[in-house]
């Protein structure tokens, strides 16, 4: 009784992490100045609000093959989600979109040069 | 030769095997065109031992049964009989007039030429015994289809307008107001058979007659009923033997045979007159007899008046379909006769002397009586004929005409009848006064007729004119009457 | 208003479908045309979907629960092959597109008519002028 | 051979994972799967030392709760620059990788990419560079500092000289 | 934990909308492919937690299908503007020296 | 796009798993939801995803344009044939209780063999679709190149007859 | 409720994906919104109990669909040109929708379990599957067995699909520059040659 | 033991031979075995229809053993059995043309592919005529839509416009395959059910008709676009005339015949002539669209020069005489459609394959191609001129016995104006008939016109059809009988055609009228 108590007040946790993940990283990528910066708010939706709303899932889930297929998904998540973003972030740069630069904190920001 | 079902295979058979014949032999002309003469001479023979033959129930034959109710019969009745027996005794002289024209006038695509003039006299006969309205329909087509490259025969730009013009007004009228009619008739009757004393009486309303009429008598565009016979003249520029067909032998006459094979066999002659739903039609008659003949006069190339001269004599056969009554009905029936006999040869003159001194304009032919006496005889002949001269055949018929007039008591009819002869004698009048009494261009010189193949046939034409006369009694018909 | 409440989802589906007809049918960019037959044919097949839910049901694959309420497979088995024929259409119509571009030069349909006429017009003379 | 072997294995566990129904038919279908693919994979040339990169896949739990504190340590970062985006300071940074093999390489890119605050731009095998996006000068300090390099290195296996 | 479910799925829906706006609002493509990127991976957790929330959990196939969908509809478009086509630009002359 | 490790290397080990993922995903569609028509798409991305990285040209020398036009037929033909055979064992076309005596086992290998004919199909189908979409550009080099071959052949020819 | 919610924010969604679609010019944002309407659409049949249909959809509408549509963006211009608002269409699309609305009033109830479609045919399917076929899948069972001949009618249509293509795209006889404007057409071969030189 | 299958049969034969011919690795083994596959599709339809015409009763064909209506049911009954001839038959001696033509004009190396594209649009045809269910149609529909548009486009290799015309085709034909589902899914939202016939049943019982009418409204404009029906009608005149020459003559013969046939079950074999409004809205309306049709199409054929888009226009207006048929809303009405639907694929078959003769040799196909070209291929202008004579309806050709019964439909119903208007538009057909004549037989041909050659090979299978034209306007009676039969299905109302009408009441009946 107690540690299934423990174990759901642990998924609620997870879950509402993971929700509150998913808007913050959204709204990063609604708000950051250009689509380099943006990358990093889609990372929160990528690796903490899908981790965490999985890991809630997953303690939540009332059979193991549901277990593990949310693992397989996490898994898959994390193999390509972190890959497309490189991909988008190397076809930017490729294409020539130059990131917005700041190199010491009193710095304004401008475009950067591409390397 | 009394086996009637043998005739009918003949008389349809032996016009297809002259164009069969026609075509295999094209090469050989002497053997081509003589087989046609030939097959002519048999086809009449065998028309005349139909006519004379004489069976008191009619025989019948169906070649093929379309569908249900519809079907391809044939059954030989007086009135038939008599048209095969016109169409199958001009035939061969016609043909025979034909090669000498061709020959004498170099016309090009000869086989074409026979090969259809052969599938047209196929398609008059079997108008002519056609033993239901489907039969009759069906080969009225193939008659306009298959004269329609004997008219565009020259394949000149006019030819070729000349051409629509013809099928134009042909095809549309029979394929708009004709079949209509014939289905109207399917309908209201449930059969389409030719029955003595017609098959509508009692199946339809009678306020409703005059309208089907009306769908016969401009569905039959072949009877050149005005205002439907702007294509008769348009056809003018077809070569001589086919407006000798088209005007004397095979398609107005099937036209106005048709027209009176329909009020007799369909109507019924006696249910029009009680109904007198053809009265209307009677007053387009008598106008297109009129205006036509009016028309005519002002016409000064020979074969032009020609044609108006037709479009009125026409009206004479529509009339007396229309007049319902037994001996108008006859009289047309024997017109169908005496104006082919007569028009046939004037054609035949015209053609002649086309072919012999190229004129075709009346002004022309002044004093060219002296140069081709032969041919103008015959023309004066055939000129009585319709004029209605005695001793010539046209006398009988319009005589029964305007007895038939008075029997449905349209008296008018009867002078306007009279008035029209007037005007025959002043338009064909003329030609002949011009050619012997005048003097003009080609009045002098040595004599020069047509070939004799052309000469043969206007002088056997205009001496069946004459006699005609004499032999009436064994053409005129009776019909209805009670 | 309760007639609404009733049918609120074929309603909405049923714009969705009048959004793409109307892509479909306006004159324009070909590409364009197939995206719009996309999506209208695509709320077509929620119009059947729609139909097959049933309230309180779920999927219809047997849980061997026997208080279970499935919603309606026929509709999905249905869609399932529209599907199939959605996504064949589009292939050859994406083929199409890329001939007539390489053959024209255009995939606008206005710019097309005008080159098919002047196609029409060289037949034309083609034609009347002796070969 | 052995890769198509291993990996064969490997898929008929993927099968296993995923079925959820163990009759003979599908147990057999699945042990053909698995062989089928694998011999398919083989002959796309998927199945090389890149493809099949046993090694960092059986060392990979070793730094599983590592990387994990790591990501939760950064989505907290991008958060507070996110709520104030003025903060943000993007750079451009170069971390040299210590990995002697594409799939160390690779891992250690996407190990960069998946902590949010750096993105791995370009990765140039030739030189073992990895370009580097990062949002704040703390975290291009935290890639650059070569921890993350050293634990990607553990999951290599030692390099063998003169190999 | 039905609430809990739903209250996620109601943040997965509002992201989806903000994912939505950037990738209506671009600026550069490789603006709207990150977001529709991103649209992807929201949408694999849409599902899961709707599968939870409905009563059906066992349909997480959808959502691997989905990830994996994203992942190589994302690499083809990038594909695309990298090269301009799908196949490839090398043209024939090379491939015949690279068999 | 082979050229960067990171997609390439990631490429190289998802292949192997979409494709199990799609026959486990052909084999379960008694069970879940899927069938021969989604796996057949999820085979085809597996490979479309190879063309797409590894360039258009290896991925057609690994599976040829013959195998698609093979495959597709195989599959239809293997739909059709299990119709066929449930006729020749005496009932109506694709009745299945006909296969086997065991009513259940009969729909089962009837089911089996049609979806298997339907994910054969539908994946030679859409890899033969991006072979073509996407091998549009080197196809028209191709037929330009074999044109002018022949003309240039016809030419040679002509010139050998008048010579 | 809950159901009710989530279709009704999906339906939304996808409504604005539609309209914005409608409104872009450049096609390869056409393109990726059209595979976002399916992604979206797809949610729906999850919502809708239609998990294969939504798998299915999945796959097709935002995969094989959006590769296809890229593949051939990279043949044809990527912009599309600017059009108003066509007044006849507009008009034909609005009367076919009035005309479904009116009659969707007299239909069953969204989600009545007591519509025709529910307590004819279907129950047959659902009971049969578990007893006659043995598969928990019922859309399997309708798919394959049921039902099977129109997905051997299916199989054929994708295979239509590959021939046709194989034919338009792939085939010999694709020459379009037989006859006469031979400078256009050249043009046009140069304008896709360039366009690779440029992609290479 | 195979006669039982024949109805599946009838469709699997090419269905399933597309696949091998797709593999043929020759491409003449492509053509054999299309052609024996077609053989035996044709031979199948005649001894189904042999059958039904023995014993009177349909054929239920329950597909995977499971009855109506949970499972597909195929139905052999007259009024399918009577169209499978056609569309088999048509295929087969088309097929029989192909050879020639799609040597002529398609390269060498597609045609496997090709003859893999003309089964599968053969065998979606045949499919949607003998299923049972309204689904199954669509199915079929599509399988015979998608490999025709991609027939259309191999016109291209002659003529670019083809592609433009196939993508044309496309778009609309997939938005009327759309409607038509549209409609279904409204009609399955009333009743639960699929199957044709037990759709019938359910949708009397049917209180609230208001989705039924849209349902009937979507699904008839679906067909209407798919039948070519004026006014929309426009995908078909560029699609027949670009396409190539063999695909045209299969495709003008059968493929809107199908959709015909397909709208008269839906109709009358669903809704029935007792559905509310049957008669007076859609009776009217498919009236006046056909009279329409009628005039427009033989309008836009008058004016035409081009020859394949000359007929193709006076498909449209054959098609507005097929609907004039039906929009009686009388069996005999429909046993005229049928009839005309069988006769005007004889024509059409019979003009499209003598004119592919023609276009095999030219580039351009108009009337400056044949002037005086009935002298140098006598065999192929004589089949382009009895073909325009039946179009015409001159008797003794089929088109006859299509007027006669379609006027005696109207007249019966006491359509006179109609009857009589579609007298004038038939007789209009001259005009465009006749401008072929002229040019062929009674003009010179150019002196530089290039020579035109024909062989027995290649008007052979234009002859067939010729003579069947020919054949069926003199022996009419079996056709016509098998039309009445499979009008018959259709309803009680039956005039069968050997039953006599009394005039009088009739013409008292509408003088009661007014
Ligand atoms: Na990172
Ligand atoms: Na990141």
């Amino acid at each position: 009784m107690m540690v299934e108590n423990i174990v759901t007040i642990i998924a609620i946790f997870s879950l509402s992490a993971g929700a509150l993940g998913v808007l913050f990283g959204a709204l990063g990528l609604l708000r950051l100045g250009d689509v380099y910066q943006r990358m990093h708010g889609a990372g929160i939706i990528d690796t903490g609000g899908a981790g965490l709303i999985l890991f809630g899932l997953l303690l939540a889930s009332p059979e193991w093959t549901v277990s593990l297929r949310l693992v397989l998904i996490g898994l898959l998540l994390g193999l390509t989600s972190p890959t497309a973003t490189h991909a988008i972030a190397r076809a930017a740069h490729f294409a020539g979109v130059k990131p917005l630069i700041k190199t010491s904190p009193d710095a304004p920001i401008e475009k950067g040069a591409n390397e | 030769m009394e086996n009637i079902e043998t005739l009918i295979y003949l008389l349809l058979g032996l016009p297809l095997l002259a164009a069969a014949n026609t075509l295999l032999l094209a090469r050989f002309e002497n053997l081509r065109d003589g087989q046609a003469v030939l097959l002519g001479l048999v086809t009449a023979g065998c028309a005349y031992a139909l006519y004379t033959s004489s069976t008191p129930v009619p025989e019948t034959v169906t070649l093929v049964q379309i569908a249900p109710q519809l079907t391809l019969t044939f059954t030989p009745e007086p009135l038939g009989m008599l048209f095969a027996l016109v169409a199958g005794s001009l035939w061969p002289l016609a043909t025979l007039y034909t090669i000498g024209y061709m020959r004498g006038a170099g016309e090009k695509n000869h086989t074409r030429f026979m090969f259809f003039y052969a599938i047209a006299i196929h398609a008059a006969m079997a108008i002519a015994l056609s033993g239901n309205l489907l039969t009759l329909f069906v080969f009225y087509e193939v008659l306009t289809f298959s004269t329609y490259p004997l008219v565009t025969h020259k394949g000149t730009p006019e030819a070729k307008q000349a051409g629509r013009i013809y099928l134009g007004i042909l095809v549309t009228s029979s394929v708009v107001f004709l079949l209509f009619g014939v289905i109207s008739v399917w309908m209201l009757a449930g059969t389409l058979d030719f029955a003595s004393g017609g098959i509508l009486a009692d199946r339809m309303n009678p306020a409703y007659v005059p309208l089907l009429l009306g769908l016969f008598a401009f569905g039959i565009g072949k009877a050149a009923l005005m205002p439907l016979h702007r294509w008769l003249p348009a056809a003018m520029v077809a070569p001589t033997p086919v407006s000798a067909l088209l005007h004397a032998v095979a398609v107005v006459k099937a036209g106005v045979f048709s027209m009176l094979k329909i009020s007799i066999y369909i109507f019924g002659i006696d249910f029009l007159a009680a109904t007198n739903a053809s009265d209307w039609l009677v007053w387009v008659a008598a106008f297109s007899i009129l205006a036509a003949s009016i028309v005519a006069l002002s016409k000064t190339n020979l074969k032009a008046r020609l044609a108006y001269s037709t479009i009125s004599q026409l009206g004479y056969i529509v009339l007396g379909a229309a007049l319902a009554s037994p001996l108008a009905a006859s009289g047309a029936a024997l017109h169908i006769a005496t104006h082919a006999a007569g028009k046939i040869t004037l054609f035949f003159c015209a053609g002649a002397i086309y072919v012999a001194h190229h004129l075709s304009d009346i002004r022309d032919m002044d004093g060219l009586g002296r140069r081709m006496p032969i041919t103008f005889s015959a023309f004066a002949l055939g000129a009585l004929s319709i004029i209605g001269v005695p001793p010539l055949a046209g006398a009988w018929s319009k005589l029964m005409l305007m007895g038939g007039a008075m029997q449905s008591e349209f008296l008018i009819i009867i002078f306007l009848l009279a008035v029209s002869s007037l005007l025959n004698l002043v338009y064909l009048g003329e030609i002949v006064l011009r050619a012997f009494f005048k003097s003009g261009a080609h009045s002098e010189g040595a004599m020069a007729e047509a070939p004799w193949a052309c000469i043969v046939p206007l002088v056997v034409t205009a001496l069946m004119s004459l006699g005609l006369f004499f032999a009436v009694d064994n053409f005129v018909l009776e019909f209805g009457g009670k | 208003m309760s007639e609404i409440a009733a049918h609120w989802n074929y309603y909405l589906v049923i714009i969705l479908m009048m959004l793409g007809f109307y892509a479909v049918i306006a004159r324009g960019n070909m590409v364009k045309k197939m995206v719009g037959l996309n999506i209208f044919q695509t709320s077509v097949f929620m119009l059947y979907i729609s139909v097959g839910k049933i309230n309180g049901g779920t999927a219809p694959i047997l849980t061997g629960d026997p208080a279970s309420v499935y919603s309606n497979p026929l509709p999905h088995v249905l869609i399932l092959t529209a599907i199939v024929v959605g996504v064949a259409t589009t292939a050859v119509g994406y083929a199409l597109i890329i001939r007539i571009y390489e053959s024209y030069g255009t995939i606008e349909d206005d710019e097309l008519a005008v080159l098919i006429d002047s196609d029409e017009d060289a037949c034309e003379r083609a034609n009347t002028e002796p070969a | 051979m052995r890769s198509v072997y291993v990996s064969t294995i490997l898929m008929f566990g993927l099968w296993l994972a995923l079925s959820g129904h163990y009759t003979p038919l599908l147990l057999a279908l699945g042990a053909l799967s698995a062989l089928g693919v694998s011999l398919l994979a083989k002959r796309m040339n998927v199945l090389d030392e890149e493809g099949l990169p046993m090694g960092i896949l059986f060392r990979l739990p070793r730094v599983t709760l590592w990387i994990i504190w790591e990501i939760l340590k950064s989505n907290l970062g991008v958060i507070r620059v996110i709520i104030a985006p003025s903060k943000a300071a993007p750079q451009l940074v170069t971390v040299s990788a210590g990995q002697h093999t594409a799939a160390g390489l690779v891992t250690h890119a996407n190990f960069i990419t998946l902590t949010p605050g750096t993105v791995s731009v370009q990765v140039d095998e030739d030189r073992n560079e990895i370009i580097v996006h990062g949002l704040t000068q703390e975290f291009c300090d935290a890639t650059t500092d070569g921890s993350m390099d050293a634990k990607v290195s553990l999951l290599e296996k030692r390099k063998v000289s003169g190999a | 934990m039905i609430l809990w479910f739903s209250i996620t799925l109601m943040a997965i829906g509002v992201s989806l909308l903000l994912a939505l706006a950037r990738a209506a609002l671009g600026p550069t493509a490789f603006d709207r492919v990150l977001a529709v990127n991103s649209i992807g991976s929201l949408a694999v957790l849409a599902i899961c937690v709707y599968g939870f929330f409905d009563g059906r959990p066992e349909f997480l196939d959808i959502a691997l299908l989905y990830a994996l969908i994203n992942f190589i509809g994302t690499i083809s478009v990038l594909k695309y503007f990298r090269a301009g086509t799908l196949g490839d630009h090398v043209p024939p002359e090379k491939q015949q020296d690279m068999q | 796009m082979q050229d960067d490790p990171v997609i390439r290397v990631v490429t190289k080990v998802l292949i192997p798993a979409i494709m199990l993922f799609a026959l486990y995903v052909q084999f379960h569609g008694d069970y879940g939801p899927g069938g021969g028509f989604q796996a057949g798409v999820i085979f085809a991305a597996a490979l479309v995803l190879n063309a797409v990285v590894f360039g258009l040209h290896r991925a057609r020398q690994v599976w040829p344009m013959r195998y698609n036009l093979m495959g597709v037929s195989a599959g239809v033909l293997l739909y059709g044939g299990t119709g066929v055979w449930s006729m020749l064992a005496g009932a109506n076309y694709l009745d299945y209780f006909a296969l086997k005596a065991d009513p259940k086992a009969a729909q089962h290998l009837g089911i089996l063999l049609v979806e298997f004919g339907v994910g054969l199909t539908v994946a030679s189908v859409m890899v033969a679709l991006f072979f073509a979409f996407a091998g549009r550009l080197t196809h028209i080099r191709l037929v330009a190149k074999t044109a002018a071959h022949e003309a240039a052949d016809t030419e040679a020819s002509r010139a050998g007859d008048t010579a | 409720m809950g159901m009710f919610t989530v279709n009704a924010f999906l339906l939304l969604l996808l409504a604005i994906i539609a309209v914005v679609a409608l409104r872009v010019h450049q096609l390869f944002a056409l393109v990726m919104l059209s595979g976002a309407f399916s992604l979206t659409a797809a949610a729906q049949f999850v919502v809708l109990d239609a998990v294969d249909v939504a798998f299915t959809e999945a796959a097709v509408g935002a995969g094989i669909s959006t590769v296809l549509a890229l593949a051939t963006l990279s043949l044809v211009p990527r912009e599309e040109k600017p059009h108003a608002i066509a007044p006849l269409p507009a008009i034909i699309a609005v009367a076919a929708g009035v005309l479904l609305m009116v009659s969707i009033g007299d239909l069953p109830q969204f989600g009545a379990a007591d519509a025709p479609v529910h307590v004819h045919v279907a129950p047959d399917y659902i009971s049969g599957s578990a007893e006659k076929i043995g598969v928990p899948n019922v859309v399997t069972s309708v798919l394959a067995s049921y039902r099977g001949y129109d997905t051997l009618g299916e199989t054929v249509v994708i295979f239509t699909a590959a021939i046709a293509v194989l034919l338009i795209l792939a085939g010999w006889t694709r020459a379009p520059y037989r006859r006469e404007n031979e400078d256009r057409n050249s043009q046009s071969t140069r304008n896709i040659e360039d366009k690779a030189e440029d992609a290479g | 033991m195979m006669m039982q299958h024949l109805p599946i049969l009838q469709v699997i034969l090419p269905l399933l031979a597309a696949p091998f011919a797709a593999l043929a690795s020759r491409r003449h083994w492509a053509w054999h075995l299309t052609l024996v596959a077609t053989a035996g599709a044709f031979a199948i339809s005649l001894l189904l229809l042999a059958t039904i015409l023995r014993t009177g009763t349909p054929i239920i064909y329950d597909l995977g053993g499971w009855p109506a209506p949970i499972g597909i049911v195929y139905v052999i009954d007259s009024a399918s059995a009577f169209v499978l001839p056609v569309v088999s038959g048509i295929g087969f001696i088309a097929t029989l043309a192909a050879r020639h033509l799609v040597i002529a004009e398609i390269d060498a190396r597609d045609h496997p592919l090709f003859f893999a594209a003309w089964l599968l649009t053969l065998a979606g045809m045949l499919g949607q005529v003998t299923t049972g269910d309204a689904f199954n149609i669509f199915v079929f529909l599509e399988i015979s839509s998608l490999s025709g548009y991609a027939l259309v486009a191999m016109g291209a290799g002659r003529d670019r416009r083809a592609l433009p015309a196939a993508f044309n085709y496309l778009i609309l034909g997939t938005v009327g395959a759309t409607f038509y589902v549209i409609g279904l899914g409204l009609l399955y939202m009333l009743t639960g059910t699929l199957n044709l016939a037990d759709l019938s049943v359910r949708l009397a019982d049917v209180e609230n008709l208001r989705p039924a009418y849209v349902a009937l409204a979507f699904i008839a404009l679906g067909l209407f676009l798919k039948m070519a029906l004026f006014p929309l009608h426009l995908w078909l005149a560029p699609a027949y005339s670009h396409a190539p020459s063999a695909v045209t003559a299969l495709m003008a013969a059968t493929a809107t015949k199908v959709s015909v046939y397909v709208l008269i079950r839906i109709l009358f074999g669903v809704f029935g002539f007792e559905f509310p409004y049957m008669t007076q809205a859609v009776g009217g309306l498919l009236l006046t669209l056909g009279l329409l049709g009628a005039f427009v199409g033989t309008f836009a054929a008058i004016v035409e020069t081009d020859l394949k888009r000359l007929f193709a226009q006076s498909s449209i207006a054959q098609l507005g005489y097929m609907a004039i048929g039906l929009g009686i809303m009388t069996s005999a009405g429909i046993a005229a459609s049928f009839i005309h639907l069988f006769n005007h694929a004889l024509m059409k078959g019979a003009l499209f394959l003598a004119l592919g003769v023609i276009a095999a040799q030219t580039t351009h196909l108009s009337l400056h191609t044949i002037k005086g070209a009935g002298r140098q291929i006598p065999m192929t202008m004589t089949a382009i001129l009895l073909g325009g004579l039946a179009l015409i309806g001159v008797p003794l050709t089929a088109g006859f016995i299509s007027k006669l019964y379609l006027i005696r439909a109207l007249i019966d119903s006491g359509l006179w104006a109609i009857a009589a208007v579609t007298f004038v538009s038939s007789a209009l057909a001259l005009v465009y008939v006749w401008k072929i004549v002229e040019h062929a037989w009674f003009t010179e041909r150019p002196e530089n016109a290039p020579v035109l050659t024909e062989t027995p090979g290649q008007w052979a299978q234009a002859w067939i059809l010729v003579l069947a034209t020919i054949g069926f306007g003199i022996y009419a009676g079996p056709l016509v009988e098998a039309a009445f039969g499979a009008a018959q299905v259709f309803g009680p109302d039956i005039i069968q055609a050997t039953q006599t009408i009394e005039g009088l009441q009739i013409i008292e009946g509408l003088e009661g009228q007014e």
